[in-house]
């Protein structure tokens, strides 16, 4: 048996992530300020940026596949990570939990979704997930002093680790059916013998959507996100929120798309119901929260809804608009979740919605942020959340769900009555007491590059649209 | 004589079985884990009957030795006498009974339609000859060396994780 | 020689038990422990699959969720400990902070 | 003949003046611009009236005014002999009125708003009589009504004024309802909506008929009854004349120019004015005759009883304009119009005499609080005495010849109803004689009833106000005698007499009586009879027997009180239309359709959709176990769906 | 593209008129909000400018031609085939004059009466122009659609923050109405454009050919959105809350208009693009005109509420609106659009009178008035000139409009005309009660003492009484523009419908 250097460049965005995230888990050793870490680890996502660049190409026997659609997807993944970075230098000093393991732990996680994104192998997919689920459950409970990020973390793992059991059931029953675990390997095998419709398939796929759902928290694998989003700290809930998810859409477009293609029309069967639910339910039960955290939750699991529907119309097109979708709801999801830490200080939870009364007076800059992040979360042209929705729905129609689409919209403008009660409790209320921002150069620009991508890609979308369409090109 | 295999599985079936279900009704937590530690060992001898020495060795190493201790730590460090006056179900079990019931049926049921999938070159014959430790061990780093390589990742997260949830210091300054 | 079903079988029932545990015990360790369980089980059957298909990716993925296992455990029982920190108990049912 | 336009604008910008400037400049001098206007457009309708006797008539678009596919109408101005009376009757009568306000209204605050609005009236009310189309027709039609509204509400401070204006626009806008119907199917019959090619190509569509919502009828029928509406609503016909008793309370000018003279028999010029469609239809005539006919004995049975001054006379006024209508029913078109014309200077005479009285009175409208008033006003006294001669059919007066022409062609008419609205009008000219002469009888004669205080302000009005009594006096006898009937002029031995007739004859055609010269002077002697009479009755029972009229009250209690309250017709409207619109919008439509059906949908979805999402949050229970037991049965029962489904 | 001529005047001028008041929204947000003073000043200054800006398009437009004019097409999305994609024609022209002039007056009228987030009103009311005017302008399905739902945001904001004391209520009703509405429009562009094989221009949409049931989808799926924001029957339930709570310059952007927007869309969209459908669901339409003329007429009768009762005077008036459209000829449809304008003007007109006197009393309860007319005879005076021609008085806009709208509805169907017209009846009825209730009668105690009109609020209301006689006396000033943009649209109706009969037909001959 020979052994033969694999070809190392499509891999080396990750490489060079894991060399530098470990170069500064050991600067962290002897770095006193962590804000320093945080600068480093800027610098680690930015060097891996741009080594995105030529990484285009398929190694490992085909197990690690950097194509378009990972690089977009692993585009997402960074830049929710550098936000979350910079939303985070000064909440963990205020929730005390300013630690350099933080960095590195996001930094793996983020690790973990991008060898997600590009697994071509249902081992590596397996072993990407739990490298990012792993880091993640961490992160949830990193407040070791509050109960509630415990629960967070409790709960979190526990769903997390028996989710991933069906998922490693439904690896072994494929892997038995076919004797392959390569993605595009197991695709030809069924093709070849016709195995579409053998129900050990079509239960192993079963497995594979319920642990997928799972990752994105669609209805009725939902039920820890609620929980985990609430309790964990508040800069890990935006990154779970938006991180985890796209991961989750990313391997579920790659494995049902490639290696269930053939069964398109049984996984449209199961997901259809789903991402109504999904909407239904996240939509519904956010209406009446009174954490905004835990509200935020709820729209996170209905925005999961709704992008189900790009995987749905199964397309080219509808893959690109849930990478446009991802990447949308990264700026306005995080600057939304940004608005919230300004809020948190020393002896201030600022979480609850009551504590929003009156932020237009007292903090307009603030509001307004929110309110456009809101606004954008409702689908209200022109900012980019509408973009990112009418790009979905064109696809599922495209692809011929024109009725599911109808529920989505109306679900949409469901989801603007609690998105709302924010806006109007800002600027329709009187202020209570008088709440203190905590802000930091980092959250502004976090916030700044936030609001102007979201109005940016809501009045001029085209680039983005063009490459997420050049992105799926040759998938 | 041919009966002999069947024979020594339906044995470790029906131990396996039993002792899973002994693991899951103790009430006293460390009892489960007895019953769990003899489980593995039933599992890993079930491995060797498959051809897989070296997956039977990890699964006595591994998780007899090393996971099931690490279970049992945590374990000793409740309070063992409040747990064996509390309840150890939950009120909804009877749905959890029909749940995984209706699981059972339908993972058993499937197997009918179930076809083994395209042979490998990794005869019997041939792990046996070269040993599974090495057959495992060259295509773990060669062809499988990415992922083993993710792997030691997460092995590096979970101390740092261990480290850093277990430690006395609650809160940075 | 034993049939291949046999094993998936004992493999069902092994997960199924599993996930009836997960689904009942109050205790948290044991339901970590439940989740052990139908690791296990996944385990059996691939290995019974790699056997029987005369290929070696079975025993390959059996390995890293062993490592994965232990990687977990620490985990996991470290998030337990925390919680136990705090609240004194490891019963799922007093850890409701959080609904709605 | 350009100078014609002078007519209706002269007054318009009188309005404009006095609106604009009127409070803060002109104040006390504001009657001077309207007087100036309006008198020198008098000058200019005499001119035209001399025009057209010299035989000149126009028909002149000024501008376009709406344009929209095949519709088109302008701005446009018609003058034939119609309108150049009417130009004579309105101008003449709007530049008096507006003299005699110049004392009534003195010292009123808001004297430039009065005349003002009076300038913007005799505008509207020219710019009706003027119109080439009926679409201009309709603009001075809404816009006397508008004008009518604000001087009716003039003193808008008392509930009973805004009232009153407010009734006369909406009972009006029923009336308009029809007419507005008429004008669209003319539109859609003819293409077009000016008089000269409807008038002229009507004759063609005499036998068509029309599907009408659902119903085939008679074109013609149909285009003149909705027209007709639009009549009986500004004419103050039953069953829309509650306005008019109402109005009275605007200033007594007003009522004499509005309610009497000009703006309440547009409707009467509107019938003539569409003589040649509702020539054309035998039941429409019928209809329109009966309706007058009914109108003007229900309108004077109520008179009788009146102890308002100005209502007795309001009441006369619909009882006459219901006597223009049996005109034109029965085909006498130049009838009813010769009736309008002298009705214009009798009826706008006993108003302003009723006025001037009130002058005198401090306001004060009861009958029985006045008497012998002659002495303290003698011109007040002599021209309402003759005015209610006229009234009255007195022969040699103006409303003689009017009114027994009326009678006359009533009789001989060949319309099956005509001996019936004879009879009626004959019966109605009786009563009209009696409570005319009620009226000056309690007015004028007997003793002052009144306070001492009252007694003590007694005097005659100011010149301003006694000399357009005086002159309004000379048309209220003389006026008729343009119209003399040809029986009398047989008599005198000068053919033609009726010189009115003849020079409407290109505009309203001229009806024969068909009857022989005896049963002519037999009508004319019942109707003098009838007039006598009736003066006789009121003299016997208020100056001789004084006292009788109370015992025949108290005799006929019932009958008195039911003409006393005008047949409960108001109370009857209130219960019919008014209490139902508004109980409808309070229970039904707000009640039912807004808030039980709409916004219960609207906040019920909301409201559900809030309570099941409090429903479905419990579900969300904090317990893992259920979490992870709902997580598994998602996984059964997709599993159990999707492994039946591909069994 | 012969249905568009190139634009005249050499500059860009829908751009400018778009951008101008985003460009002043923008200049706000850079000043202090203390300065309150500049703030209005500016805005005012912004807004005068976009109304002289927009002058050039009365004067320069080809009235001669129903093609698109001062046409600006720009790629803006080529991904999804959308571009940048501006023009008037005759329809849509006076909205765009309507729109610059209005927000002037609202500049106006709120000069007091706006006291807390001054910035941020102004920021608003200048969003919202932009958006009007996009939403007239728009000749790209997608773009209308940006403006159309953009202009729920600072409408949403002016009405739950500057509005009455029950303003939340009104304005999540406000916005969810309309969302649930415009979100199904929104999948009924979607299907347009997948069917039309990818385009979201309109003038093409209207002369391609579609199925006739997709036509009837479309149609309610159209209608959904449109008939919200004009309001129609049953779904106005939101235009009363909403005027109600509104503060005056939100009550008469709504009324003037936003309303103006959901019938504009039956004519740019409904009517052109499915022909076949719209014809095929007049009777429908003119049903719940005639219901709503009639319905809302009556409500009004048992208003206590000042602004309530204009409210629901709106859901009559537009009733007229749509019932003028649907009647599908040139009469009833130039007096639809007129009227529209004239509604605009009017009702705008009674809910800037309606802010002045509300400023000075602080209620809105009609019994709370009485003799205003005795204390501000000026107001009194404008206020009586918008009351009657919301009832349709000759010489006022509001009869031509209404006098071709009932003529056009009688053409259509007779019953529809005739019930129409009795609207008008009792629109005599409740506008006059209202009159003599506020102005009439005796002075009460609220009122007495009040000061008349200052010269800002006369400027505010003049224009408005300017256009209504204008309107009235010489409508062809305004008709002229719509000749043959309307011409146009009835012959795209009414040819669709011949296809339409011949798709029947073939359906009759495939059934035998």
């Amino acid at each position: 048996m020979q052994f033969l250097m694999p070809d190392l460049g499509p891999v080396m965005p990750e490489i060079i992530m894991t060399v530098l995230t470990l170069l500064i888990l050991l600067a962290d050793l002897v770095i006193k300020r962590k804000e320093t870490v945080a600068l480093l680890s800027v610098f680690c996502i930015a060097a891996v940026v741009y080594s995105l660049k030529g990484s285009l190409g398929t190694t490992f026997n085909g197990m690690f596949i950097s194509d378009g659609y990972s690089i977009f997807f692993k585009l997402i993944f960074l830049l929710n990570v550098i936000m979350t970075i910079l939303i985070s230098v000064r909440y963990i000093v205020i929730e005390k939990i300013n630690f350099g393991e933080y960095y590195a732990l996001i930094l793996f996680s983020t690790l973990g979704m991008m060898i997600m994104a590009s697994a071509g192998d249902l081992i590596v997919l397996y072993l990407g997930l739990e490298l990012m689920a792993l880091s993640t459950y961490i992160l949830a409970g990193f407040i070791r002093y509050d109960v509630r990020s415990n629960e967070a973390a409790v709960k979190y793992f526990l769903l997390g680790a028996f989710a991933s059991a069906f998922l490693l059931y439904g690896t072994s029953l494929i892997y038995g059916l076919t004797g392959s675990t390569d993605l595009r390997a197991i695709a030809g095998y069924i093709a070849e013998k016709g195995l579409a419709g053998n129900q050990a398939l079509l239960l192993s796929m079963i497995f594979f959507a319920v642990a997928f759902s799972f990752k994105i928290a669609a209805v009725p694998f939902h039920m820890w996100a609620p929980d985990a989003y609430e309790g964990a700290p508040t800069s890990i809930t935006a990154y779970m929120s938006v991180g985890p998810k796209a991961a989750g859409f990313a391997v579920l477009g790659r494995v049902f798309l490639t290696a269930f293609g053939s069964l398109r029309v049984e996984w449209s069967v199961i997901l259809i119901p789903i991402a109504i639910l999904t909407m239904g339910v996240g939509n519904i039960v956010a209406i009446s929260q009174t954490n905004i955290k835990r509200m935020l939750a709820y729209s996170s699991i209905a925005h999961a809804g709704y992008i189900l529907l790009g995987i749905i119309a199964g397309t080219q097109d509808g893959l690109a608009s849930v990478m446009v979708y991802l990447l949308i709801y990264a700026f306005m999801n995080i600057g939304a979740f940004g608005v919230i830490i300004m809020l948190r200080s020393e002896n201030f939870k600022g979480d609850s919605l009551e504590d929003y009364e009156g932020l237009a007076k007292t903090h307009p800059v603030a509001a307004a942020l929110m309110l456009v992040f809101m606004f954008s979360l409702t689908g209200i042209p022109p900012t980019a959340g509408f973009i990112g929705k009418f790009s979905l729905f064109v696809s599922a129609i495209n692809a011929g769900y024109t009725g599911v689409v109808i529920i989505a919209v109306i679900f949409s403008a469901i989801s603007a009555y609690f998105y709302l009660r924010v806006v109007m409790l800002m600027y329709m209320k009187e202020p209570k007491e008088t709440v203190v921002l905590s802000t930091s150069p980092a959250l502004s620009l976090a916030l700044a590059v936030a609001l102007i991508c979201v109005l940016a890609i809501g009045v001029a979308p085209a680039t983005l649209l063009n490459f997420a369409k050049f992105a799926v090109a040759g998938f | 004589m041919t009966m002999l295999p069947q024979l020594i599985f339906g044995y470790f079936a029906a131990v396996i079985v039993l002792l899973s279900l002994l693991v899951i009704t103790r009430k006293n937590p460390v009892h489960s884990v007895m019953w769990m530690l003899l489980l593995f060992f039933h599992i890993a001898a079930m491995y060797l009957f498959l051809n897989a020495e070296f997956i039977a060795a990890i699964q006595v190493i591994v998780y007899a030795g090393a996971i099931l201790v690490l279970f049992l730590f945590v374990v000793l460090l409740l309070n063992l006498k409040e747990e064996l006056e509390a309840d150890r179900f939950v009120g909804s079990w009877p749905v959890a009974v029909l749940v995984s019931g209706g699981i059972f049926l339908g993972l058993a049921s499937v197997l009918r339609s179930f076809v083994i999938g395209r042979q490998g070159s990794f005869t019997v014959e041939l792990i046996q000859k070269v040993t599974h430790t090495k057959t495992l061990g060259l295509i773990m780093y060669t062809e499988y060396l990415f992922p083993f390589e993710i792997a030691s990742l997460i092995l590096l997260i979970a101390v740092i994780g261990a480290i850093v949830l277990a430690k006395k210091r609650m809160r940075s300054h | 020689m034993v049939p291949l079903n046999w094993y998936l079988i004992l493999s069902a029932a092994v997960f199924s038990i599993g996930i009836f545990g997960f689904l009942t015990r109050r205790n948290i360790i044991i339901m970590f422990m439940s989740i052990e369980l139908m690791l296990n089980a996944v385990n059996i059957s691939l290995v019974a699959f790699s056997h029987y298909l005369q290929d070696l990716r079975g025993h390959v993925l059996v390995f890293f969720i062993i490592t994965v296992a232990a990687a977990e455990a620490s985990i996991g029982l470290a998030i337990i400990i925390a919680l136990f920190r705090n609240k004194n108990t490891v019963h799922v049912d007093e850890m409701n902070e959080m609904k709605g | 003949m350009q100078h014609y336009l002078l007519i209706p604008f002269l007054p318009f910008a009188a309005f404009l003046i006095n609106i604009l400037f009127g409070r803060m400049l002109l104040k006390e001098k504001a009657h001077w611009v309207s007087i100036l206007a309006v008198a020198v457009s008098w000058v200019v309708s005499v001119m035209t009236l001399l025009d057209v006797i010299s035989g000149k008539t126009l028909n002149q678009d000024v501008y376009t005014w709406i344009l929209s596919g095949n519709f088109r109408v302008s701005v446009g101005f018609l003058i034939d002999q119609l309108t150049a009376v009417m130009l004579i009757v309105v101008t003449t009568c709007s530049m008096l009125i507006h003299i005699y306000s110049v004392g009534y209204m003195h010292g009123d605050s808001g004297y430039y708003r009065f005349f003002s609005y009076l300038s913007l009236f005799t505008f509207c009310m020219l710019m009706l009589v003027m119109a080439n189309n009926f679409l201009q027709l309709y603009f001075g039609w809404e816009g006397v009504g508008l004008c009518s509204y604000f001087l009716i509400g003039y003193y808008f401070d008392k509930k009973s004024a805004s009232d009153a204006g407010k009734k006369a626009f909406i009972v009006n806008r029923f009336g308009d309802f029809g007419f507005g119907i008429g004008i669209f199917v003319i539109f859609l019959t003819f293409g077009t909506v000016y008089y000269e090619p409807v008038f002229s190509q009507a004759a063609g569509f005499a036998t068509k008929s029309i599907n009408f919502l659902g119903y085939d009828l008679h074109l013609m029928t149909v285009i003149a009854l909705l027209l007709f509406c639009g009549s009986i609503g500004k004419s103050a016909q039953m069953p829309l004349h509650v306005w008019l008793p109402d109005a009275m309370e605007g200033p007594t000018p007003v009522s004499a120019l509005i309610h009497a003279a000009t703006m309440v028999t547009a409707g009467v010029f509107l019938v003539a004015r569409c003589n040649a469609i509702f020539s054309l239809s035998e039941l429409a005539l019928t209809i329109v005759a009966l309706t007058g006919a009914i109108t003007s004995l229900f309108a004077a049975s109520i008179g009788l009883v009146q102890n308002d001054i100005k209502r007795i006379i309001a009441y006369s006024t619909i009882s006459q304009l219901g006597y223009m209508f049996l005109a034109c029913g029965v085909g006498g078109y130049t009838a009813g119009v010769f009736h309008l014309y002298t009705h214009a200077f009798f009826k706008a005479l006993l108003f302003l005499c009723a006025g001037s009285v009130m002058h005198a009175m401090a306001g004060e409208l009861n009958l029985h609080k006045m008497g012998g008033l002659k002495k303290y006003m003698p011109v007040t006294y002599i021209t309402m005495l003759l005015a209610s001669l006229s009234i009255a059919g007195i022969p040699g007066f103006a409303g003689f010849f009017s009114k027994d022409e009326i009678l006359w062609l009533a009789y001989s008419s060949t319309n099956p109803v005509g001996k019936f609205v004879w009879l009626i009008g004959t019966l109605v000219a009786f009563l009209t004689a009696f409570y005319s002469f009620r009226l000056i009888f309690l007015t004028f004669h007997g003793s002052f009833r009144g306070t001492h205080e009252q007694e003590h302000h007694l005097h005659e009005s100011p010149k301003t106000m006694t000399v357009p009594l005086m002159l309004l006096c000379i048309g209220a006898i003389a006026s008729g005698w343009i119209g003399i009937s040809n029986l009398i002029g047989e008599l005198v031995g000068i053919e033609h007499l009726n010189w009115f007739t003849g020079f409407m004859q290109p505009v309203l055609g001229h009806p024969e009586g068909h009857g022989t010269h005896a049963e002519e002077w037999g009508v004319m002697l019942i109707s003098i009879m009838a007039g006598v009479s009736g003066i006789g009755l009121a003299y016997y029972l208020y100056i001789k027997r004084p006292e009788l009229p109370d015992k025949i009250m108290a005799q006929f209690s019932t009958a008195h009180r039911v003409l006393f309250n005008k047949y409960y017709v108001d109370e009857l409207y209130d219960l019919l239309i008014i209490r139902p619109a508004l109980w409808t919008a309070k229970n039904v439509l707000i009640g039912v359709g807004d808030v039980r059906i709409i916004e219960a949908i609207v906040n019920g979805v909301p409201a559900s959709i809030g309570g099941f999402s409090k429903q479905l949050r419990r579900l969300q229970t904090g317990l893992l176990q259920h979490y992870a037991t709902i997580m598994a049965m998602g996984l059964f029962v997709i599993g159990a769906f999707m492994l039946l489904r591909n069994w | 593209m012969d249905q568009a001529t190139v634009n005249t005047l050499g500059f860009p001028i829908l751009s400018l008129l778009i951008f101008l008041p985003v460009a002043g929204a923008l200049g706000l947000l850079l000043m202090k909000s203390s300065q309150e003073g500049l703030i209005r000043m500016f805005a005012l200054l912004v807004s005068i400018a976009g109304f002289l800006l927009s002058l050039p398009l009365f004067t320069a437009f080809d009235k001669t031609t129903h093609a698109m004019q001062f046409v600006e097409r720009h790629a803006w999305i080529p991904a999804w085939n959308i571009n940048y994609h501006l023009g008037l024609d005759g329809i849509s022209i006076l909205f765009v004059l309507l729109s610059t002039l209005v927000t002037i007056l609202c500049i106006l009228i709120s000069w007091n009466s706006i006291k807390v987030k001054v910035k941020e009103f102004y920021i608003s009311l200048l969003v919202v122009e932009a958006a009007m005017i996009g939403v007239f302008c728009s000749l790209d399905f997608f773009l209308f659609y940006i403006f159309w739902e953009a202009m729920l945001i600072p409408m949403y904001l002016l009405i739950g923050v500057w509005g009455g004391p029950n303003r939340i209520y009104a304005a999540v009703k406000f916005f969810l109405f309309t969302l649930v509405g415009s979100v199904l429009m929104l999948v009924g562009i979607i299907v347009l454009y997948l069917y039309s094989g990818g385009t979201f221009n309109i003038l093409e949409l209207s002369t391609r050919i579609y199925p006739y049931d997709m036509q009837l989808w479309l149609f309610w799926a159209f209608f959904a959105a449109f008939a919200v924001k004009v309001p129609m029957f049953p779904v106005h339930t939101w235009l009363p809350d909403a005027h109600t709570e509104a503060p005056t310059a939100g009550s008469v952007i709504l009324a003037a208009v936003l309303i103006k927007m959901g019938a504009y869309g039956f004519l740019r969209f409904s009517l052109p693009i499915l022909p076949e459908a719209s014809k095929a669901m007049t009777p429908v339409m003119i049903t719940l005109s005639v219901i709503a003329i009639i319905y809302g007429g009556i409500i009004c009768l048992a208003q206590t509420d000042l602004k309530r009762l204009i409210a629901y005077s709106s859901v009559s008036h537009m009733g007229f609106v749509t019932l003028g459209i649907f009647a599908l000829n040139v009469q009833g449809m130039e007096g639809g659009i007129l009227q529209m304008i004239n509604h605009g003007i009017v009702t705008g007109g009674l809910f800037l009178g309606v802010g002045v006197i509300y400023d000075r009393t602080h209620t809105r309860q009609i019994s709370d008035y009485g003799g205003v007319a005795s204390v501000m005879p000026v107001y009194a005076s404008l206020f009586i000139v918008f009351t009657f021609a919301s009832i349709g008085l000759p010489a006022t806009n509001g009869f031509i409009g209404e006098f071709l709208i009932l003529l056009g509805g009688f053409k259509a169907n007779q019953w529809a005309g005739v019930l129409a017209a009795s609207g008008i009846i009792i629109g005599a009825g409740y506008m006059l009660w209202l009159y003599q209730r506020v102005f009439f009668m005796e002075t009460s105690e609220k009122v007495s003492g009040l000061h008349d009109l200052d010269t800002r609020e006369l400027i505010a209301l003049l224009p408005m009484v300017i256009l209504i006689f204008w309107i009235g006396i010489y409508p062809d000033t305004f008709l002229g523009f719509m000749h043959e943009s309307v011409r146009h649209l009835l012959e795209r109706v009414n040819s669709g419908s011949a296809h339409g009969v011949s798709v029947a037909k073939n359906i009759v001959e495939i059934l035998k």
